[in-house]
């Protein structure tokens, strides 16, 4: 219920932010929380687990790190699409989490594909294996297992008690 | 509510009550109560023969579309009432005979109904006075004609017959209503009678000669004129009392009435002579030469019809001439072809209605109509033979029966044309007599035959097997009464010339001062001129003929099967229907490829083509905007994407190529300054996309055009032109600057609708009809693919096919 | 010249977008049509901006955000379409 | 009130979407359909009256003035195709009641007719071009889904190949609506007129008219009437019906109202092109009547013979022609929508399309019978019936405006239609009886009805032309007199 | 040139910026050898040239207009998540529906896990 | 830019008529989606193209473009949208039911 | 080995609802900037589809329990009807009336009855667009 309560907040503040009034209103905030309870009303069927949004810091911590790892990996990309000749081996690898839970394995799936070199291909159905391809395989292991410790901490801080 | 307008009603009255009462009378009576009809009109008509001889005529005028100068207008005058007493009098007696002739297991109801029906049109053919009015009429005795000739449906030749008829007389009704609405763009009228009065003022207009010859197809359609005669002799499927009535006493003399009744009008016209008179006489001749080489009777009766028709026709045509000729001393002698002609065409009623009996009879009591299984039958038969005797010998036109008279006119009234010399008469003339006094040869011969292979001869052991016997009393009395009339017109002819003659051609002449001066004294006996010359000519050489009949009939053959009219008309049927079918399946081959070519190339050819020759290409890049690299780019995007479709083998490929043109366009919806658009592009796009996706579920893949190149080509070719024709248009539309968008009014949105989107305004207010009708469009959709994916054919529905 | 550098821009993404198209018409697999296709409405996100810029407009900011998503919801639609043939499941296909 | 005009479109629609909720029941469904069906035919006839006292009325949607909003005007020719259309439908309904089935009643059946006749009303009342598309395109809608409906193999066939044509068809529309704007810069039917003739009609405007003449064309089957045999010969008997009483009808007033009033300038090319193309149509439908051996065949071309037949009067141009034309309009929705019923029936009775298949069905069903060849007498104008009036006064106009090759044409083609349909009446109710008395199919009341109430207006049409005189007159005038209409638009 | 300037052409550079990498990832979708190495370039620097662009309208407006556009951030944020999703996605149904790796591929652990039973069959479907 | 519009439309009109005279269902019914986009613009066309500011009120100052195409254009793009799901649930209907996505395999009447 | 749609089915929760409010917005800000009665519709029905696509017919279904067909009729009865309001005041059919209102909490609010046509507007969209993808979907 409380998740739910956030979720409403976000929405009538994703309003306010909508409009795009000139200066914000409270009442454009409420009319964003009606329509967010509207919306809410329609979907909450499809909520049935917790939402945690108080640890506003942690994610942001978690975007930046996005953020850095879609700069790092485009410009590699970039690095080889640029050079003449291309030298890379593709090829498939996996890679076990500790993760649990549809957010957290979201999370860190979508990191993983950020990471230079390496999409998700798959998850296994018990969402604990990933099947990673790499642009140069080599390379992305060594890469993914570097910082996988560190992305796993990451997520884990905002998801986690 | 006058007399005329009751006498026509009244047949449709009883008519439409007879399907509703029949039921509850025992079937005997309905031709009795029937037979009321026809004898109290014919009474009610004979009190108007004192004033009609006084030249009276009665007219009125019932509204019916007033609005579109349709109107119901009576007229009743001499020439009216020879015909009404005709279809009211032979009716009777028509009526009378059926009873007796007719099983009780036939539908009587249906018979008595189209007869009345049939009986009541030709009345009102006869007193209109009202072209449209008529044409109505006249098309109703083609359609009761129709009905009795398909009495006994069930036989295919009965609807063979029904069919030819209805298709040739209505025909001729189409063609004769198209001279009608002539005659009104000339005279402003629909008066039969105000036409003829203002005559002068329309004959030399361009449409009068064609308005003519239309007036005569249908005259001649209905009267079985050579060559639409054809539909005559099929018409004796019809039961034997309508073949007496219709086909050959009243309905066919309707387009003798229309050819009397037009002649004030038409008939200085030399078209006019020359069509009423050769095309007279050719069915004369024709008529009885055909005539000679049929084997059963009703077959011969019926060509000795059209023969006797012609001889009408051409008598009414050689009358003609004196209105040419305009009143005066000289001209009145050739009224008295006209006169002959209605002389005629009451005797002919009179012995062909009672031969036509006798042929009903010799049918219902024998079983056969051949000649060749008939023979010997004067003593079985021998009242009947009496009829067929008298009824023969005034059709050969022997004396002492009123034919005899009446053919002597004929003979006299060609001769006399020979005379003149207008019209080009004085070349071509000669040849009239001629062929009057062959085809009368021919007619001596059949009326020979008609008693002769009859009555006379051996009769036939199959025929005595059925031990035949004299007629009942009540179909003897009907043919009669005809003979004694043939016999008593002969006695006194004169009294007819007076009362019942004399007045019809005052409405044949009517700008003739004196109708005395009209009526010549008809007397048995006018010395020995060359018209009893050439009736002494008949006896002997038809005789002759007669006698050696078997020698000469093989010439007959002569004219092979396939180049007669009957199958010159199968040939014209099945011909326009086979070709009609070759051609209309060569173009409509149910593929809709081959449509969609049709439709662009009629839009090719005729936008493009109408864009050409009206000049109407201008083109300037003055006002045109200018172009930025990005958006040359974005073009050229659009036409690769757009080009690789074609080319593409794939379905997924050509939709995500579409949805590129898709996205494209949004893009270029954005540069256009239309935020609206954009977005609703972006999303419908998508969507649609995505309906390709979830449809290609159930859909093949593409499989590449196994056309071949010319068609290929062609393809290539329309699509060009298409879009070519779009392009050049387009571009000239848009250098065409005259008038000021009324959008300029929107942009005052805010203060007019409270909105500051003016799109958003158009949609919503100025133009919120449209958005609420394509709202409905959309549910439309939606719920028509759900009923359409929900319902299914079930098995057992069997697909009926063509 | 902000505007001539912003042209640029725009042209580049144009550029990208055809070259892209290649990639749409020739595949050669579906799921090559499908990346390029995405691809291309990304691309089309940054013209949407640019060209806002250069309208002096916010009219457009909200094709963006649709674009996207649309973008979004392709890419799924075509890639469920490509690994399974339909798009919207029944239970207990796949 | 002039709020009155728009309810021939409105209140069908509500209908329709009302009977969506009421899907279960059918009896229900029916009730309200035919309540509405009469309601409306009520409202036009009042509304024709109306307009002959107080001249033609207008709405304007949402009060906004011409030339800027949509709006519909009223004049008398609309109101008499209204009126037709709606009682034609009416008893088209009460003919499906019998023989529709269940499973489409089920699946939305009026709902769909209902949209249907919403479209074609709207069609005829719009007096904005754009609207008139999107008219066009609720009626279509709706035909697509009534020509597929019960989903045989040959009916989706068709109405595939009906809807791609349309689809075209629609497309043509909008690329002669941008052209239109594009020279005009405006939508008002009104102010079209009145810029056209500002400007002389010239050249290319005449280009532009020519266009919208193709597209009325495909609609009303003049020339392009391909698609038309095929889609019109697989939907339910009451379904054809109403496609040949409304779905042509609806082309031809369109192109009738965009030549009087929009563009009545040029006219050497414009009536020229439209008489050549009438004059093309009637001979091809003439060949195509002649060519069937199936009901179908024969009637779905005789569909295409009447509307060549009316549009020689639009050729023609002249009051008398206009007029005829007006008949022969209402005639001709009345008459062929009993034609198609009766052949639907006939093979719903014998499982037969190809006439010589079936015989004899007079024996079984005189009543049935003689209703058919009361039909055939009205299509092939034989008087009093309700051909007459329209087809004589269409050929007095083409006398006026000495169109003989045209008069020639249509008169000759009635004696084909005599024919065609005479081959139908003397193979399939005439001849040997083939099924007896005992086991025949029994036709259902509700159908019965239904070509009594036609068979009586064809009767009414065409004994009655002086009643309705007073209203084509008026309409007419309209036609005639495009001021009158631009004024009662324009001016206030 | 005051700092709004500054900062205003800051933003057009980026623009420029993302127009440039726009270009060159799109290249890579030409260039590299199979979907899924075309795929790193679509989901990383194709996704990395929108954003970047995307920021630069959004200074733009902020700082030509005193505009702050939350659309943009929104659609920034949009873009930014769903770009890898996409790639997942495409990746995996690309190897479902067995489109084959580039020549001189390594190693492939998926593999025998999907097409264990069905070694060396050529399956395709709906796949060009 | 008026006039290249126009062309461009022309080439897509070509297109798109080359498309639906082919015998394959799908390429036809694509066909009609490329018409569809060629009207759109060609009525975008017609109100002149670039030669105002976007149709908002108080967003900038200028003349406006002509909003009344873009509305037309708007409530086309809704019905060809709702007719193209008509038509190609038909189509596939139209295939399953008669077994073949050729119109040259269904043209009825003549050939059976 | 099966499918693991979690990746999808996680970020579709979080997106959708971006989807759907931009949707609301687009419906409102139609008057006065890109949007309206129909976008709005169709983003939210977007959103909608785009759960089917995620999920499956029957879980989607089990949550969202509408008849799709009828939220389209009450859409396009809302549509008409707000039309047919003007009928009962005797102004020109499809009038529409609006107005400041002072509206607890909500403060000063400028409404019109065009808000009621665009919701039916939406409504239809909405409805139509799922019945179309749900019906084929369905379709055996
Ligand atoms: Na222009
Ligand atoms: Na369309």
């Amino acid at each position: 219920m409380f998740g739910q309560f956030l979720l409403n907040l976000f929405i009538a503040l994703l309003w306010l932010l909508l409009v795009d009034a000139p200066t914000p209103e409270i009442t454009t905030f409420f009319s964003g929380f009606v329509v967010g309870i509207g919306i809410l009303y329609v979907m909450h069927r499809f909520f049935g687990t917790r939402f945690y949004l108080n640890r506003v810091i942690k994610l942001i911590n978690l975007i930046l790190l996005f953020i850095k790892e879609i700069l790092i990996s485009s410009f590699s990309v970039m690095k080889q699409i640029l050079t003449p000749k291309l030298n890379i081996t593709p090829g498939i690898f996996t890679y076990k989490t500790n993760l649990e839970g549809e957010w957290e394995v979201t999370a860190l799936a979508l990191l993983l594909t950020l990471t230079p070199g390496s999409v998700v291909m798959e998850v296994s159905e018990k969402g604990d294996v990933f099947y990673i391809h790499a642009m140069d395989i080599e390379q992305s292991k060594e890469e993914v297992i570097r910082s996988i410790g560190k992305y796993e901490k990451a997520i884990m801080e905002v998801t986690r008690e | 509510m006058t007399f005329e307008l009751a006498i026509i009603l009244l047949p449709f009255i009883v008519a439409a009550c007879i399907p509703i009462f029949y039921r509850r009378l025992p079937k005997k009576v309905i031709g009795w109560v029937v037979l009321v009809v026809p004898l109290s009109l014919f009474l009610l008509l004979t009190t108007y023969i004192p004033r009609i001889a006084k030249n009276q005529t009665f007219s009125n005028n019932y509204e019916w579309i007033p609005s579109f100068n349709i109107n119901f207008t009576t007229y009743l005058d001499g020439l009216s009432l020879i015909f009404s007493l005709l279809i009211t009098g032979v009716g009777s007696l028509v009526i009378l005979y059926s009873i007796f002739y007719l099983s009780k297991k036939e539908s009587l109801h249906h018979f008595y109904c189209y007869l009345l029906l049939f009986m009541g049109a030709m009345l009102g053919v006869v007193f209109s006075d009202h072209l449209l009015v008529l044409y109505a009429f006249w098309e109703l005795t083609s359609v009761s004609s129709f009905l009795l000739i398909a009495f006994w449906h069930h036989r295919k030749a009965s609807r063979a017959g029904a069919r030819k008829s209805m298709t040739i007389t209505v025909s001729g009704g189409i063609a004769m209503l198209v001279g009608f609405l002539m005659l009104y763009s000339m005279s402003g009228t629909f008066s039969i009678q105000e036409i003829i009065s203002n005559i002068a003022g329309i004959s030399e207009h361009a449409l009068f000669i064609p308005a003519l010859v239309l007036v005569l197809l249908g005259a001649f359609t209905k009267s079985a004129q050579f060559p639409f005669h054809i539909w005559l002799p099929d018409a004796m499927e019809a039961p034997t009392p309508v073949s007496a009535y219709l086909h050959s006493a009243t309905m066919v003399k309707a387009g003798i009435y229309i050819v009397a009744r037009f002649t004030p009008i038409f008939g200085g016209e030399m078209t006019w002579f020359w069509a009423v008179t050769g095309v007279g006489l050719l069915t004369l001749f024709w008529g009885s030469f055909n005539a000679v080489k049929q084997v059963d009777l009703k077959a011969l009766l019926a060509f000795s019809t059209v023969s006797q028709l012609g001889l009408i026709m051409s008598l009414l045509g050689l009358g003609s001439i004196a209105v040419y000729l305009g009143y005066s001393q000289d001209s009145i002698i050739y009224t008295q072809a006209a006169f002959a002609a209605l002389f005629h065409l009451i005797n002919h009623s009179t012995f062909k209605g009672a031969l036509f009996m006798m042929v009903g009879i010799v049918d219902h009591e024998i079983g056969t109509r051949d000649i060749r299984r008939l023979g010997g039958l004067m003593p079985i038969l021998p009242f009947t033979f009496t009829v067929a005797l008298i009824g023969s010998l005034s059709m050969a036109g022997m004396p002492p029966f009123n034919g005899f008279l009446s053919k002597e006119m004929f003979f006299a009234a060609t001769l006399k044309i020979t005379q003149l010399d207008v019209f080009s008469i004085d070349s071509l003339g000669v040849v009239i007599p001629v062929i009057a006094w062959v085809a009368s040869i021919f007619t001596f011969v059949y009326c020979l035959i008609i008693v002769g292979k009859t009555f006379f001869g051996k009769i036939k052991p199959d025929i005595l097997d059925k031990n035949p016997h004299e007629a009942p009393i009540g179909m003897l009395i009907p043919p009669f009464i005809l003979i004694g009339l043939v016999v008593g017109i002969f006695v006194f002819p004169n009294l007819l010339g007076h009362y019942i003659l004399q007045p019809a051609m005052a409405s044949i002449y009517p700008t003739f001062p004196s109708t005395e001066e009209l009526t010549p004294h008809i007397s048995a006996w006018h010395g020995l001129n060359m018209e009893l010359w050439m009736t002494i000519g008949v006896v002997i050489l038809g005789g002759t003929l007669y006698y050696f009949l078997k020698r000469w009939k093989p010439i007959y053959r002569w004219i092979p099967q396939r180049f007669t009219l009957n199958s010159l008309y199968e040939t014209i049927i099945s011909f326009s229907e086979n070709v009609s079918e070759n051609l209309t399946k060569r173009y409509m081959t149910g593929n809709l490829t081959h449509y969609f070519s049709y439709i662009y190339m009629v839009f090719v050819i005729v936008v493009a083509g109408i864009f050409f020759l009206t000049d109407s290409f201008e083109w300037s890049l003055m006002s045109n905007s200018s172009v930025e690299s990005f958006e040359l780019i974005l073009v050229f995007v659009v036409i690769f994407a757009a080009v690789a479709i074609l080319f593409t083998t794939s379905r997924i490929a050509s939709v995500l190529l579409n949805g590129v043109l898709g996205y494209s366009v949004a893009f270029f919806f954005v540069i256009f300054r239309a935020p609206d658009l954009a977005l609703t592009q972006l999303v419908v796009e998508s969507v649609t996309t995505a309906l390709f996706l979830i449809c290609f579920k159930f859909l093949p893949d593409l499989t590449p055009e196994r056309t071949s190149k010319r068609v290929k080509f062609t393809n290539g070719v329309i699509s060009i032109l298409v879009g070519a024709t779009v392009t050049i248009v387009g571009l000239a539309v848009i250098n065409y600057e005259k008038f000021e968008t009324i959008s300029t009014y929107f942009e005052d949105a805010y203060n007019l609708a409270g909105g500051k989107n003016i799109v958003n305004t158009i949609l919503g207010d100025f133009r919120a009809f449209d958005t609420m009708l394509e709202v409905v469009v959309l549910f439309i959709a939606g719920l028509g693919v759900y009923t359409i994916i929900k319902l299914k054919a079930k098995k057992g529905d069997a697909d009926i096919e063509n | 010249m902000k505007e001539t550098i912003m042209l640029v821009a725009l042209t580049l993404f144009m550029i990208a977008i055809a070259i892209l198209l290649y990639r749409v018409i020739m595949g050669p697999s579906m799921p090559d049509r499908a990346i390029a296709l995405d691809t291309i409405g990304v691309n089309l996100i940054s013209a949407i901006a640019i060209v806002s810029i250069l309208l002096n407009t916010k009219a457009f900011l909200e094709a963006i955000l649709i674009l996207g998503i649309l973008a979004f919801i392709g890419t799924i639609a075509f890639s469920k379409y490509i690994e399974r043939g339909v798009i919207v499941e029944r239970k207990g296909d796949n | 009130m002039n709020n009155l005009i728009v309810l021939p479109l409105i209140i069908p629609i509500i209908t329709g979407i009302i009977l969506v909720f009421l899907r279960s029941s059918i009896m229900l469904q029916r009730v309200i359909s035919i309540i509405t069906m009469i309601t409306v035919s009520v409202i036009s006839f009042l509304l024709l009256d109306i307009v002959q006292t107080e001249g033609i009325i207008r709405l304007d949607f949402s009060g906004w003035l011409p030339p800027f909003g949509i709006l519909f005007v009223a004049d008398s020719f609309a109101l008499l195709l209204v009126l037709t259309a709606s009682v034609v439908t009416t008893i088209c309904l009460l003919y499906a009641f019998s023989t529709i089935g269940k499973d489409n009643e089920k699946m939305f059946f009026y709902p769909f007719v209902m949209f249907l006749i919403a479209g074609v009303n709207g069609s005829f009342l719009t007096g904005d071009i754009f609207n008139l598309f999107v008219c066009f395109e609720v009626m279509l809608l709706a035909s697509y889904v009534l020509v597929a409906m019960g989903g045989k193999k040959v009916q989706l066939r068709e109405s595939l190949k009906y809807v791609l044509i349309n689809v075209v068809a629609s497309w043509l529309f909008l690329v002669a609506l941008a052209f239109l704007y594009g020279t005009v810069k405006t939508l008002n039917m009104a102010h079209i007129a009145e810029r056209v003739a500002e400007a002389g009609q010239e050249p290319l405007l005449t280009t532009v008219a020519i266009l919208f003449l193709l597209v009325f064309g495909l609609k009303a089957g003049l020339l392009l009437f391909f698609w038309l045999p095929g889609s019109y010969s697989v939907p339910p008997a009451a379904v054809q019906a109403l496609f040949s009483a409304l779905l042509t009808k609806v082309g031809i007033y369109a192109l009738i109202r965009t030549f009087t009033l929009m563009f009545p300038l040029n006219q050497e090319i414009t009536h020229t092109l439209i008489g050549i193309m009438a004059g093309i149509t009637i001979i091809a439908g003439c060949l195509g009547a002649l060519s069937g051996r199936d009901v179908y065949t024969i009637g779905t071309y005789n569909v295409i013979i009447g509307v060549g037949f009316i549009l020689i009067g639009l050729a023609a141009g002249t009051e008398t022609a206009m007029t005829g034309a007006v008949y022969y309009l209402m005639h001709d929705m009345v008459a062929k929508a009993l034609l198609f019923l009766i052949i639907g029936m006939m093979v719903y009775l014998t499982d037969e399309t190809i006439i010589k298949n079936m015989s004899g069905l007079i024996r079984n069903y005189p009543l049935f019978g003689w209703i058919y060849f009361i039909v055939l007498l009205a299509l092939t104008g034989i008087p009093p019936l309700s051909g007459f009036v329209g087809k004589i006064l269409i050929g007095q106009g083409a006398l006026e405006a000495e169109s003989y090759i045209l008069l020639a044409i249509g008169f000759a083609s009635s004696i084909i239609v005599l024919y065609s349909l005479l081959r139908i009446f003397l193979a399939s109710f005439f001849g040997e009886t083939t099924i007896s008395f005992e086991d025949r199919k029994r036709i259902p009341k509700g159908a019965y009805s239904s070509f009594i109430l036609l068979a009586i207006s064809i009767v009414f049409i065409g004994v009655g032309a002086e009643s309705l005189a007073v209203y084509v007159k008026d309409a007419v005038n309209t036609l005639i007199n495009p001021s009158v209409y631009i004024d009662a638009v324009l001016k206030e | 040139m005051n700092a709004k300037e500054i900062i205003e052409w800051g933003a057009i550079l980026l623009i420029l910026l993302g127009g440039i990498i726009s270009v060159i990832s799109a290249l890579g979708l030409i260039r590299l050898p199979d979907v899924y190495t075309r795929s790193h370039a679509a989901s990383k620097s194709s996704t990395l040239a929108v954003l970047v662009s995307l920021t630069g309208a959004f200074i733009y407006f902020w700082f030509h207009d005193g505009y702050v556009s939350i659309r943009l951030i929104l659609g920034i944020i949009f873009v930014f998540i769903t770009a890898p999703v996409a790639g997942h996605l495409i990746c995996r149904a690309a190897y479902r529906s067995r489109v084959p790796l580039a020549e001189g591929s390594g190693e492939d652990e998926l593999k025998p896990l999907l097409f264990a039973n069905e070694e060396n069959k050529e399956l395709k479907i709906d796949n060009n | 830019m008026e006039s290249l519009i126009v062309v461009l439309v022309g080439i897509l009109v070509s297109v798109g008529t080359y498309l639906i005279l082919s015998r394959h269902m799908i390429r036809v019914i694509v066909g009609t989606a490329i018409l569809s986009h060629a009207v759109h613009l060609l009525i975008l066309a017609m109100g002149g193209l670039k030669k105002g500011i976007v149709p908002l009120l108080g967003q900038s100052e200028g003349e406006f473009t002509d909003a009344l195409p873009q509305a037309l254009i708007l409530t086309a793009i809704v019905i060809s949208f709702a007719t193209t799901a008509f038509l190609l649930v038909l189509a596939y209907r139209t295939y399953k039911t008669n077994g073949t996505a050729d119109f040259r395999e269904l043209r009825g009447v003549s050939d059976e | 080995m099966k499918i693991n749609d979690v990746i999808l089915r996680t970020v579709v929760k979080g997106v959708v609802f971006i989807i759907l409010t931009l949707g609301v917005y687009l419906f409102f800000s139609g008057h006065n900037a890109p949007g309206g009665g129909f976008i709005g519709g169709l983003v939210l029905g977007s959103g909608i589809v785009l759960l089917y696509i995620t999920y499956d017919l029957e879980t989607v279904h089990k949550k969202m329990p509408f008849d799709f067909k009828k939220v389209a009729a009450l859409g396009v009865l809302l549509a008409t009807g707000s039309a047919i309001g003007s009928l009962y005041f005797n102004a020109p059919f499809l009038s529409q009336t609006d107005g400041y209102f002072n509206i607890p909490i909500l403060g000063e609010k400028h409404l019109t009855t065009v808000t009621i046509f665009e919701a039916g507007v939406a409504l239809t969209v909405i409805g139509t667009l799922v019945t179309i993808i749900l019906s084929i979907s369905e379709d055996e």
